[in-house]
């Protein structure tokens, strides 16, 4: 270990029932140093983050600080003791107590809480690290990024050597960004070695040192700002020899139909609760087109606004050049709209319900609350679909939650394939799954997308979206900055959209 | 089904309630070597006092006695799996719905001479205040989002004096023979008429689950809201919907407890029944905090509740007592199947089989 | 900075507990004074305040227990018949075992802390709802209140009938009525245990380490054990806690009762539970407090004198108001939960 | 609803709610002469406080209404009248606010004998006589200034004679009588007069007490108790209930279990035997002879203790035990009249 050295883990082995979510991934953090861990999703980023911090146990592989070779770190208070903090990205504090006792509690600082001596010592810290909240606050009365600074500053308190923050600007604008950069600074400048995992790429190039590249459980490799340009760290992220994976838009040729040109849903100054700008958006019959953008861009509640997810607050909605009330996901269904929701576990499959079950949902709220299908129809729908996308289940009657990820995605797209949708959304499909069933979701959109069905394909795999889409809307905060279509669909069009040039439509 | 392998039936739901019937039909044989006299499964003939013959018999009397319990079991069941929560005002509204209907029966003197409006008209009254009732408790659940138990902590704290304040705390009997016909024999009909009654309620439970979705909306409300929602299910309407029904089932129940004695007592009717209906549904193996339920396992539960107190009836335990005993029962249930104690038998099991497969 | 102190208006300053609180005592005084205006009579008299605390000392402890239960996340309806099962035990132990006084003590310490172990360790380790664990401990408390003395009865003890009848004057605070006799005020040993109590519930829920991880389990379960909370061990000390509390309660009650019966306390815990939420602490967990539920006791005991000061005979008028009262408060606190949520967004 | 317009909702609500309440408190107690004026004109409406122990039964029911009905303004009193729902605690507390409500008297019905000492002295304390109505207490006499009520062991010792003439003029030997005793409050008054006068004629007739049970004067406990009895005997000929209320229980569960009440004893039919008489469906059972006898317990105590209130003010000296006469009916015609100490009371039929 050298001198500077804070952190160093190697060959780090993880895998979980079908997955092997870490293949031998060396990592090594200096003392008074930013160090970027970026991938995309799936890559092993949080898998490496958990083991780090006891969530998980490491299958195989070493992890060694400053002067102790070798340690295990079983649960998150071996992680603290050793001096290893981390800061998620929901963040796991109480709300319901002042912001000097989030910062004290739980730390065996005696029996008795001293208040007055507790509220000196939280002000005094929250001072030097600038943070905008009194001691005596309640926390839930402070804002997202201000309780995310009081918890790096708890962690700050208990003199961690290794800070680690997960994903914290997700959920900050601009001026919080600007303040949290500053508060990284300030611990960089005193010796703690900081992993900050994130998406944006103009982030990292404006605070950190180093970056290390995952990709597929893998360690790509690990390299200084300075020698890593912009396009090569995108290059690196995505897999350059992804690039020859046969252009599968070709093998479907587009939909031919007479009706192909004319329009199926058209958004004109839609705009919801959920916090983005207005935005204007259509879709043609048998067209695939996407969101893309960097995570947080705002690409879902587009969707979800669409969907009536959120409740819609100004805009016009047409299908078929009709004008349409959609306030709720019903009437979206009504009108044969289907949304593939992004984040399976909260809005996506319903955990104790059998495959069946959730297959023949959406369907059968369709056909309405006295029309349930008999025993037989629903298992008849449900084999169609298994068979159809092969999901591996032991039966339709297996409860979707013990599925692995992939098949529970599987199951909910069949859920939304079964209602035969005119305009299907689907939100980050291939999130977290192996690549063998990336390429099967990829192939059936393009294939329904043949058949008539428009589709709106969202990921942000920027590869993934060039292989399918044939049109491109690229937003940033929360704003559509630009649409491209045609050979502009490429990489490094995309790119240059996200990283901030406007891109000519 | 090919060879019954045991582990699925060891995980299936029904396992809690088939053990208990199992455990107290083997404690009742015993019970009869002992006093050769006592014949549990005996289904005697004796005449009434009008005149007919009549079933009589442990047997009869715990599908006579269960049979509110298990009609409360089915409302009970479909509340807990849509709001994940307990509805603790049950006791309170049963005495509400029963003293609006003699309040229209009675006609508000305590000794009509002649009913003052026909008995279905009473009933269709109960129902009304029932479903009143419920629908008090589902707004406060479904649109404040209050929780369950505390929500229904208001009509159970209100309840009986609301009940007593209709009838002005009078105890109004009613005066037509043929209203007692609900809680006991009708002539001529051997079996009671409370089985006939709670018989029709699940019939009515079945066709409701297998001709609508309910159940498939209760169940994906009850595991997941927010994706409940996006497909299209309105989690408020369904939320609301249960606690109506539960309100319908209070207005049977109600029909049936009044006419046991063709009068009402405000503090004592339906006393803690509705403790002993939420236990029916844990005893069905139904989790208490929401999701997936099996109706059928909770009505098997509530009679076996009903068996539980019949057979202690037969051990001379007096009324007050009885609740210690099912105390132990429940605590010996419900530690079986918490999930802590699985997993520490499940472990424990396959430590075994290792141990087997490493020897041979 | 700017954007942080727009939102510093004074609704969000204050945190939850405290905002609850002022609310439940506002609405005390309101109620009080409304009493003493309309109803003239007893309530201008300040025994009358102390009759109110001498009725409901046990209702004040079990009140307590009780919150510290809903602050860490769980319920406990188990107390009332723990409250019944104290002072039938204790009644017996006196009067047909001869027993002492102090011995009656320990046996009611004894029963709370034996509910306490069983109901904590089934809630805390093996992670069963606490609805059904103390709803199996309710009826094992009414069932064995019977098994233990079939017959309701009044104590004989001499020693105990002495204890009972001690009288605390409190000098200056009588009257003398019509008959110019004076009439001095005086508290129940009771209520000195009771307020005892609740002061020191106030100092380890203000300042012991066990006292905050209360709040901070019921407030974030999750959390609470990533901040390095021994969640289990909370959970099991709370449950702990409300049953002993049941148990002092029990002898407090035996104590203002002088008997034992199987209908003692009845309905106690669903009073426990109203006091609380009127006392502003909410079931949801990690937010509540001791002088608050004290409050919410006196509130509800208050209602029940003004409906039956009010002359009105029937007994129905008790139950609406109360629940009238615990409906107003409960849609309070969502409301103003809700405006906080969004004071925040 | 959006959530802002759902929110104005609650918030009309919460208005509206405490002001009804409000209004419907205030103006019921507003309503009532008792409280409000009391400050006034105190000087010359006596205030008499009344704690009733509940209201289980139609009997306490219609002593309720006769206390209520003879101290209305006219006479001259002002009465607060508190209803104890059965529990001791909540009389002790309503006679504690009646001493700090400065009454003139308290009338107490207390629920059970024992444990009033504390309570009664401090009315006397207070200067303020008590007078205790239908049930004893087991204080010492000084404390209170007198009692008013019926004589419950007069009232079974007449119920027991009728019984014994009548299975005598029906043929039967004492030891054929197979008697179950359901018994009301355990620890009142009432129950232990009426319990004695049974258990003394018992052991001079020779009659078999097969079992003995508490109901607690209510119908549905009268039923369950009776229900249970005959599960365990089948040789019950006589059912002694202590107030009608159980009675009417017990023929319900006699005829529920297929049996019958009724007066031919020698072939099957179960004689019941009942207090109080005020019931209108026992006297309904009374009158179809299935309930044998009904010993009356006169509920109309208000006019003599308002007659002894009169004395007490004019300072003159009160007996302390005082009776209310009660008579005894029964529809059968086999007896006409039953000698109890020499003194001989007729058997009046129901109609009068």
């Amino acid at each position: 270990m050298e001198e500077n050295r804070v952190l160093e883990m190697r060959g780090i082995e993880k895998s979980f029932p079908g997955v092997r979510a870490l293949r031998g991934v060396d990592f090594s953090l200096n003392k008074g140093e930013i160090h970027a861990l970026m991938g995309e999703n799936g890559a092993g980023k949080s898998t490496l983050i958990k083991v780090l911090t006891g969530v998980y146990t490491k299958d195989a592989g070493s992890i060694s600080m400053q002067g102790a070779e070798d340690i295990q770190i079983h649960s998150p208070q071996d992680a603290q003791n050793v001096g290893i903090s981390t800061v998620y990205q929901e963040i796991t504090l109480c709300p319901n107590l002042t912001v000097a006792e989030n910062m004290f509690i739980g730390r065996g600082n005696g029996r008795i809480t001293k208040w007055k001596k507790m509220n000196e010592d939280a002000d005094k810290i929250l001072r030097s690290l600038d943070i905008p909240a009194a001691a005596t606050q309640q926390l839930a009365s402070c804002s997202i990024a201000v309780q995310q600074m009081v918890a790096i500053a708890r962690a700050v308190d208990m003199d961690c050597k290794v800070l680690i923050l997960d994903e914290p600007t997700s959920s900050l604008d601009e001026q919080e960004v600007e303040k949290l950069f500053k508060l990284m600074r300030d611990l960089k400048s005193k010796g703690v070695g900081i992993i900050f995992v994130t998406h944006f790429l103009d982030q990292v190039y404006e605070v950190c040192d180093r970056i290390t590249v995952l990709r597929d459980g893998t360690l790509v490799g690990e390299y200084a700002i300075a020698d890593l340009p912009r396009v090569e760290l995108v290059a690196k992220m995505l897999g350059k020899e992804m690039d020859d994976l046969s252009d599968i838009k070709g093998e479907n040729a587009a939909y031919s139909g007479e009706d192909a040109g004319d329009l199926v849903f058209e958004a004109n100054g839609l705009q919801s609760d959920a916090g983005i700008k207005p935005f204007n958006f259509y879709i043609k019959k048998g067209e695939v087109n996407g969101f893309t953008g960097l995570l947080g861009s705002g690409r879902s509640e587009c969707v979800r606004a669409i969907f009536g997810a959120d409740r819609v607050i100004g805009g016009e909605v047409k299908m078929h050049k009709k004008t349409v009330k959609i306030s709720k996901p019903l009437d979206a269904m009504k009108n044969g709209i289907a949304y593939l929701p992004e984040d399976r576990k909260i809005d996506g499959i319903i955990g104790d319900l059998s495959v069946r079950d959730n297959i023949i949902l959406a369907l059968q709220v369709l056909t309405g609350f006295f029309k349930p299908f008999s025993r037989a129809k629903a298992q008849a729908f449900a084999e169609e679909y298994i068979k159809k996308l092969n999901i591996k289940t032991a039966s339709a009657d297996t409860p979707i939650a013990s599925l692995s990820g992939g098949n529970q995605q599987k199951v909910i797209l069949a859920r939304w394939l079964l209602m035969h949708p005119e305009y299907l959304i689907l939100d980050e499909p291939t999130r977290g799954i192996d690549v063998g069933t990336k390429v099967d979701i990829q192939k059936l959109v393009l294939e329904l997308a043949s058949q008539g069905m428009s589709v709106t394909f969202i990921s942000s795999e920027t590869d993934e979206m060039i292989r399918t889409c044939s049109r491109l809307v690229v937003m940033r905060d929360r704003k559509t900055v630009g649409e491209l279509s045609g050979d502009d669909v490429n990489q490094n069009k995309i790119m240059e959209t996200i990283a901030g040039g406007e891109a000519k439509s | 089904m090919k060879k019954i392998d045991l582990k699925k039936l060891l995980s299936n739901q029904l396992l809690i309630p088939f053990t208990a019937i199992i455990i107290l039909c083997i404690v009742n044989i015993i019970y009869d070597c002992v006093n050769t006299d006592a014949a549990f499964f005996a289904i005697e003939t004796k005449t009434n006092n009008s005149g007919f013959t009549v079933f009589s018999g442990p047997l009869i009397t715990i599908l006579d006695n269960g049979s509110e319990l298990a009609i409360l079991a089915i409302g009970m069941t479909l509340v807990t799996a849509a709001s994940g929560g307990q509805d603790i005002s049950v006791g309170a509204t049963i005495a509400i719905a029963g003293s609006a209907m003699l309040r229209v029966l009675c006609g508000g003197n305590t000794r009509p001479e002649t009913l003052a409006a026909p008995i279905i008209v009473g009933f269709l009254v109960a129902c009304i205040v029932g479903m009143l009732c419920g629908a008090f408790n589902g707004l406060l659940v479904s649109v404040f989002r209050i929780q369950p138990m505390i929500a229904t902590l208001i009509l159970f704290t209100a309840g009986r004096s609301i009940a007593a304040w209709i009838n002005n705390n009078e105890l109004p009997i009613v005066p037509d023979p043929k209203f007692a016909y609900f809680g006991s024999f009708i002539p001529g009909i051997p079996i009671p008429t409370t089985v006939f009654i709670a018989a029709a309620c699940i019939i009515v439970a079945a066709l409701l689950l297998k001709f609508t979705n309910l159940g498939l909306y209760t169940q994906a409300v009850g595991i997941n809201e927010s994706s409940s929602r996006l497909n299209g299910i309105n989690p408020t309407a369904i939320k609301f919907i249960s606690f109506i029904i539960l309100g319908l089932c209070v207005a049977v129940a109600a029909l049936i407890k009044v006419s046991r004695l063709s009068t009402i007592n405000y503090s004592v009717i339906a006393k803690d029944i509705e403790m002993d209906a939420i236990l029916a549904v844990a005893l069905g193996g139904n989790a208490l905090s929401g999701g997936k339920f099996n109706m059928w396992a909770s009505i098997l539960g509530a009679y076996i509740i009903q068996f539980l107190t019949t057979t202690l009836y037969r051990f001379q335990v007096d009324s007050s007592a009885l609740p210690a005993y099912k105390a132990v029962v429940v605590i010996i249930l419900v530690v079986f199947s918490s999930p802590v104690v699985r997993d520490k038998l499940s472990s424990l099991s396959n430590k075994k089989k290792a141990l087997k497969k490493g020897v041979a | 900075m700017s954007t942080d102190k727009k939102k510093q208006s004074i609704f969000t300053k204050v945190s939850d507990t405290n905002l609850l609180l002022a609310i439940t005592i506002v609405i005390f005084f309101l109620m009080y004074i409304g009493a003493i205006i309309f109803q003239g009579g007893g309530f201008s008299k300040p025994q009358m305040f102390f009759n109110i605390l001498n009725a409901n000392a046990a209702l004040i402890i079990t009140s307590c227990g009780m919150s510290i239960v809903m602050i860490s996340g769980g319920i406990d309806i188990s107390v009332g018949g723990v409250v019944a099962l104290v002072s039938m035990c204790c009644a017996v132990h006196l009067d047909q075992h001869g027993g002492s006084v102090f011995g009656s003590m320990l046996i009611a310490l004894g029963i709370g802390l034996a509910f306490g172990l069983v109901q904590g360790f089934l809630v805390a380790y093996l992670d069963i709802q606490p609805f059904i664990v103390s709803l199996a401990g309710m009826f094992f408390a009414r069932g064995m209140t019977t098994i233990v003395n079939t017959v309701p009865f009044n104590v004989e003890n001499a020693a105990f009938k002495a204890l009972m009848d001690t009288r605390i004057y409190i000098p200056g605070m009588g009257t003398t009525n019509k008959k110019g006799i004076y009439v001095p005020a005086y508290v129940e040993p009771g209520v000195v245990v009771a307020l005892v109590l609740v002061a020191l519930l106030f100092v380890v829920l203000r300042w012991t380490k066990t006292g905050r991880s209360f709040y901070a389990v019921g407030g974030n379960k999750q959390s609470a054990l990533m901040l390095g909370i021994n969640v289990k061990r909370t959970r099991f000390i709370s449950h702990l806690i409300c049953s002993t509390l049941a148990g002092i309660a029990g002898y407090v009650y035996f104590l203002h009762v002088g008997s034992g019966s199987a209908s003692h306390a009845m309905g106690m815990e669903m009073n426990a539970i109203a006091s609380s939420i009127i006392g502003g602490t909410m079931l949801s967990g990690g937010v509540g407090n001791i002088i608050g539920t004290l409050f919410g006791v006196l509130s509800l005991s208050t209602i029940q004198n003004i409906v039956s000061n009010a002359g009105l005979d029937q007994a129905w008028w008790t139950g609406i108001t109360i629940a009238a009262m615990l409906c107003l408060f409960l849609v309070i606190q969502s409301v103003v939960m809700a405006q906080k949520k969004r004071a925040l967004k | 609803m959006g959530f802002k317009k759902k929110n104005l909702f609650t918030v009309l609500t919460l208005i509206a709610m405490p002001v009804m309440l409000g209004s419907c408190v205030s103006d019921t107690a507003a309503g009532t002469p008792a409280v409000l004026d009391s400050e006034e004109e105190a000087s010359d409406l006596i205030t008499i406080g009344f704690s009733q122990l509940g209201a289980e039964s139609d009997w306490r029911s219609a002593n309720t209404q006769s206390m209520l009905e003879s101290f209305t303004e006219e006479y001259g009193y002002n009465m607060i009248y508190e209803n104890g729902q059965q529990k001791q605690s909540l009389q002790m507390t309503a006679l504690r606010s009646f001493i700090q409500q400065d009454v003139d008297y308290i009338a107490l019905a207390p629920v059970t004998e024992s444990g009033w000492d504390g309570v009664l002295e401090e009315a006397k304390e207070a200067g303020i006589p008590v007078i205790l109505v239908d049930r004893r207490v087991d204080s010492d006499k000084s404390l209170y200034s007198c009692w008013l009520g019926s004589d419950f062991e007069l009232e079974s010792r007449k119920l027991c004679e009728w019984l014994d003439s009548y299975t005598q003029a029906k043929g039967l030997a004492p030891s054929d009588l197979n008697i179950i005793h359901i018994q009301g409050n355990t620890g009142s008054t009432a129950q232990i007069g009426r319990t004695r006068g049974l258990a003394n004629a018992a052991r001079e007739k020779g009659w078999k007490i097969l079992g003995q049970m508490s109901a607690d004067f209510t119908q549905t406990k009268g039923r369950e108790v009776t229900a249970s009895f005959l599960r365990r005997y089948d040789n019950i000929n006589v059912v002694y209930c202590e107030n009608d209320n159980e009675a009417i229980g017990a023929i319900e569960a006699i005829e529920a279990a297929g049996l019958c009440a009724g007066p031919d004893i020698n072939n099957g039919d179960i004689l019941v035997l009942s207090f109080d008489g005020t019931a209108e469906g026992a006297l309904e059972l009374a009158r179809e002879g299935k309930i044998a006898a009904i010993a009356e317990c006169n509920p109309l105590h208000g006019p003599k203790v308002r007659a002894l209130i009169e004395e007490l003010r004019a300072g003159k000296e009160v007996s302390k035990f005082n009776y209310v006469d009660e008579r005894i009916f029964s529809s059968l015609p086999e007896v006409s009249s039953v000698t109890v100490d020499g003194i001989s009371y007729p058997i009046e039929n129901i109609d009068n």
